[in-house]
């Protein structure tokens, strides 16, 4: 079970000859997941970790039926990279490469409103669903199946929270990593959904940043879902105006707040956690049904 | 990047966007060819730095005769402006904008911002701006559009016939409005903003001031761009930060903070905060983490002199935790740094990380979990007061 | 009856005090149209041949209720103006402007595509439903009510089958202009559908002219109408190669030839004239139910 | 509006599609100097003249030496080229490219296009291009495209890497096809083809030929482009109707035609055609017919020689036959046209205009009919032969 990628995710990889792809397709196939190939213009018809590389994505789905790709192109290439992979049908986009201009990603997520396919990313860790499927860069063994969904705008931040549910014995279905992009694929609201529908998802936690405004729209939603919602968000001791690494980490114009964040998660009566440390203990709470009164 | 309103006033003359007759000087002797250049007794000195709220802080002066205004330069150029946005040191003065004055009828706001929440860019108007424009809220009329169409010619008539102003005014705004959008495309700007835009007594329009933010991460298609950064408006550290490819933000308290991702970083200072310390910086070192990153990271969290402690927080992902260690040896070492630093390594490789750091005989506390490093940094900053 | 405008058709003018809107929405006041208003950008507020002047059509829009327009502003602001009609709504829109460059044009078809306007033109004289409502430049003495739907790529070669339909008695109910341009709104195959729809049309001429392919087209479900259809084509003589006057009259590359659009006309049954003198009586005839062999 | 083959290999440069090493000479002398600068003994002599099919017309010469090159050139320059394309006068040749030889291990075809069935553009490439690609039907791939978006890379190399070519020239096809319609769309073009596009020894593309058609409905917004046209290569008559806002086409029969609108006056030559008469020319005197218009349409549609009667047939819309009607008088009596001119005037102020010419005493046939007015105007050609 899980969201987005299973056992039987038919995995493709751009930049699959490169050495960020080399590497990361290792370490995917030695995690098990089904990579079939990948895709690198020049190299068609050539093999390359006992897999095929093809010039275009749409030759290398045509001969693979690969479902999902993963993207580690550089920045100048990779809206590039994520349009080859949606005009080829892909359903699932994970794209890792960081440094996209904005507007390179605004244009990409106009073209794919009239898609079906499904952007990870940019600059993210990717998706993994423990135990069959690893997407990304994420170190695929802290990872334990359980029954947590992940869901976070940040990279390591996410480990924290996935290496504190495997701490407190509980494992995980899926986590996605959102990216840390102002302009990004798939947000919090969607993940809450696919977790929603998913039933081998018991809890979410969701890892947010200061910044934009995602975590208030996915608040409004977060007491619907009839699971309970973790929620931690980044960045509460950030100064106004700095951006905090992540492009999209930035308090501007009286929006963007850690607190204002924290509010609308606490209204939507979400379990909130204040410090970072106690994310994988707040979950195992909300599960033994201690919720906060709302 | 931000760049200064005299380069932004530039691009905006070049693109058909109307700013008062203005020279850059970088000297009393160069203000004063300026007033030359611009006849009148009247002008106003603008101290350009990258940050806001310089009208509250002094740094725009409207001055009569050349007296007043060489007082005026003097008093500006190379001393630091401090605004409610520069922090407490301030930003260095290196050059002022001498103008003719403009006579207001009225002060409109005019932008064009990224639209995070739509995913496209907004341009955004209001018949009231000015300096206080973020406390008034003033009714903004907005439009969202895609870059590679750009705003309608409609869609800038469809608001500027909205708003109150002569019919002149209203033509005009519409065509402001469609010159801002193309430059804030083509020149991928995060934020092009005017405010005040200027109503004149011949109900024309004049961009009297001007805030231009540039994507950094599309730079590398703009080389050109790249000359109109000016790193003497940085931080020190931040700009040594940047050009290591490293993220740096200093802060006031007195804990140095390394840390792999941004994310990480920012919860372990919220943590520290919640420990009832302070960081001193945030340094995220990035997912390739080698020894020279780490040596450079260390020398820039521990360079201010309020520093008491060291907080190294790393998940090892693509990260290894054993390099990151002989990172951190090699930097202690070599820094001759005598400050404690607490080591938390997780992920790829912690526990051979954390052999050699316990196999160093260097004076590092390791410690195993997230509140444990916060906990034990706050205790070493507070006791080393 | 008719299509696409009829009497209850509340139609403005973009361009409205200039020398061509004035005139034009004059004689379509004069022939009876039901015109509502003008946009001139600046004028808002005043008044002008006795009818509201508006700054946007949206607010034009708003305060008529209408839902035609027609276009007379310079070849550098028509494509905006067909947008911003289009944005405000406005289901039949009459660009007559000439001129305007053809990647606008294409700009503007893709645009249209997720819109549920109509676009007639540009390049043309218009659309004028007998008796009811002109909207155009075409003139409007020449019409009479009948039963002869009329649909061109010309001008006045439009008048002339008019002429010609009104002379043999037969009258029309609605004639739409497509245009000469290559790039346009309405084309052959949407008329060809409403004209087989519209109760009053008993007949349909179809004239075209050499270039592109878009008579073949139509020819193909020229048979399929359940009303004869007649057509002319012109350019027969026409040499390879040469634009003759429309932008979209120009045999290039094997395509374009009146021969084949004749033959494909031929194909589909429809009633072939090889004479432009010929229209109105091949029309009678037709409509008599002398039918070619087919 | 075509350009030469010279000018657009200058453009192709500045959007990085190669281009042989060539100079354009206006006499032998500069073309010896485009020798030395290229070095070398062999050349490519081409004709610059707006027509396809130069080769077999002799209009492209590979010469040997300085003296084959001199004899080349002078056979060249100042001539008429009359290729499959120019009708019997052929172009005048004012001047010719000299290239260095460009050795084609195959010839491949692309081009940028407007597809009107779908209204966008659309690039086509195949791998076998060359002189007969119109009788060839070869097998051409193509892809669609926005002109705001362009054409998308990933789809440039979804149809280069469908070619069999060797992987380089995979690449750099896609490299060329997405510059081809980056510098389409940029400057309004109808056509730009590149036939053949070379394959080169060490797997390169070389862009052998150029042909580029500009919209002229756009060129109000290329200013600089107006630069590039050569009035030289028109028919005179043509490019003086474009002067005065008419449309004209020089044809090789005998009844000079003015008619309003371009369908109609098709049809008009349609129809002398089924009387067994042959127009002379095409003239659209279009919808603001003032006198003076009139007038010079008569002088463009009489000046041949072999124009023995004159067709006129007017539909008035927004044109009055009234205005019209005395345009002709007035073109008559200025011009002394002793021809027969027969005159159908229909639609607004009909009755007005034909009392007008019946008013006039001059021998003015008018007809009521187009049948008739075809039918007249051919027996009088026939009757004045």
């Amino acid at each position: 079970m899980g969201i987005l990628v299973n056992r039987e995710t038919r995995v493709i990889c751009q930049g699959f000859t490169g050495r960020q792809g080399t590497f990361h397709s290792e370490q995917a196939l030695a995690y098990g997941t089904r990579l079939v190939g990948g895709v690198t213009p020049g190299k068609g018809g050539q093999h390359h970790l006992g897999l095929p590389v093809f010039d275009t994505v749409v030759h290398a789905v045509r001969e693979t039926g690969a479902d999902a790709t993963m993207i580690y192109v550089p920045a100048p290439y990779a809206a590039d990279a994520i349009l080859e992979a949606a005009d080829a049908g892909v359903r699932v986009i994970v794209c890792i490469t960081e440094g996209i201009p904005v507007l390179d990603m605004i244009r990409v997520k106009m073209r794919l409103r009239s898609s079906p396919s499904i952007l990870i990313g940019p600059n993210c860790p990717g998706v993994i669903t423990a135990g069959a499927c690893k997407i990304g860069i994420m170190p695929g063994s802290i990872h334990k199946p359980g029954c947590v969904g992940i869901v976070s705008r940040s990279g390591t931040l996410t480990y924290e929270a996935v290496h504190q549910t495997t701490a407190v014995g509980l494992g995980q279905t899926t986590c996605v990593g959102i990216g840390g992009d102002p302009v990004h694929g798939i947000g919090f609201i969607d993940c809450l959904r696919l977790f929603a529908d998913d039933l081998a998802t018991e809890a979410v936690v969701l890892v947010g940043e200061i910044g934009g405004s995602e975590e208030e729209d996915a608040a409004a939603m977060a007491g619907d879902i009839g699971k309970p919602v973790i929620a931690y968000v980044a960045g509460a001791t950030a100064p106004k105006g700095k951006r905090m690494g992540h492009a999209g980490a930035i308090i501007s114009a009286g929006e963007g707040l850690a607190e204002d964040k924290f509010r609308a998660f606490e209204a939507a009566g979400a379990h909130v956690v204040r410090s970072p440390a106690m994310i994988g203990e707040t979950v195992r709470r909300a599960l033994r049904g201690m919720e906060p009164e709302s | 990047m931000w760049i200064h309103e005299h380069q932004a006033k530039a691009w905006f003359g070049r693109f058909g966007i109307p700013v008062p007759r203005g020279f850059v000087a970088h000297s009393v002797d160069e203000a004063l060819s300026a007033t030359l250049a611009l006849g009148g007794e009247s002008f106003v000195v603008k101290a350009q730095v990258h940050a806001g709220g310089r009208g509250k802080a002094g740094g725009v002066r409207v001055v009569h005769g050349r007296k007043a205004l060489t007082e005026a330069v003097t008093a500006l150029l190379a001393h630091r402006l401090v605004t409610a946005q520069t922090g407490p040191t301030g930003a260095r003065i290196d050059c002022v904008l001498i103008e003719e004055p403009c006579v207001a009828r009225q002060e409109l706001y005019l932008a064009c911002i990224l639209d995070r929440r739509l995913g496209t860019l907004r341009v955004m108007v209001s018949s009231s701006g000015g300096v206080d424009i973020e406390r008034q809220t003033p009714e903004i009329l907005g439009a969202a559009f895609a870059p590679d169409v750009g705003l309608d010619q409609f869609e800038c008539r469809k608001l500027a016939y909205q708003l109150t102003l002569p019919a002149r005014a209203q033509a005009r705004m519409a065509e402001v409005m469609g010159q801002l959008q193309r430059l804030a495309v083509s020149q991928d700007l995060m934020l092009a903003e005017i405010n005040p835009l200027v109503l004149t007594a011949d109900d024309d329009l004049v961009a009297v001031d001007a805030k231009i933010q540039i994507d950094d991460n599309a730079l590398y298609r703009h080389p050109d761009l790249e000359a109109l950064r000016d790193p003497g408006q940085e931080d020190a550290r931040e700009a040594r930060a940047r050009a290591a490819g490293l993220s740096f933000v200093a802060l006031d308290g007195d804990i140095g903070c390394m840390v792999n991702g941004a994310g990480l970083a920012m919860a372990t200072m919220d943590l520290i905060r919640l420990h009832g310390g302070a960081p001193a910086n945030f340094l995220d070192v990035g997912g390739s983490a080698t020894s020279e990153r780490v040596a450079q990271a260390f020398d820039l969290i521990t360079s201010g002199e309020a520093v008491r402690a060291v907080l190294v927080n790393i998940f090892g992902g693509i990260v290894r935790c054993d390099l990151i260690a002989e990172g951190i040896l090699g930097a202690v070492r070599q820094g001759n740094i005598a400050l404690p630093v607490v080591v938390r390594l997780e992920g790829t490789r912690a526990d051979e990380g954390r052999q050699i750091l316990k196999r160093s005989g260097l004076k590092i506390i390791a410690v195993s979990t997230l509140e444990e490093a916060a906990h034990r940094a706050v205790a070493e900053a507070r006791s080393g007061r």
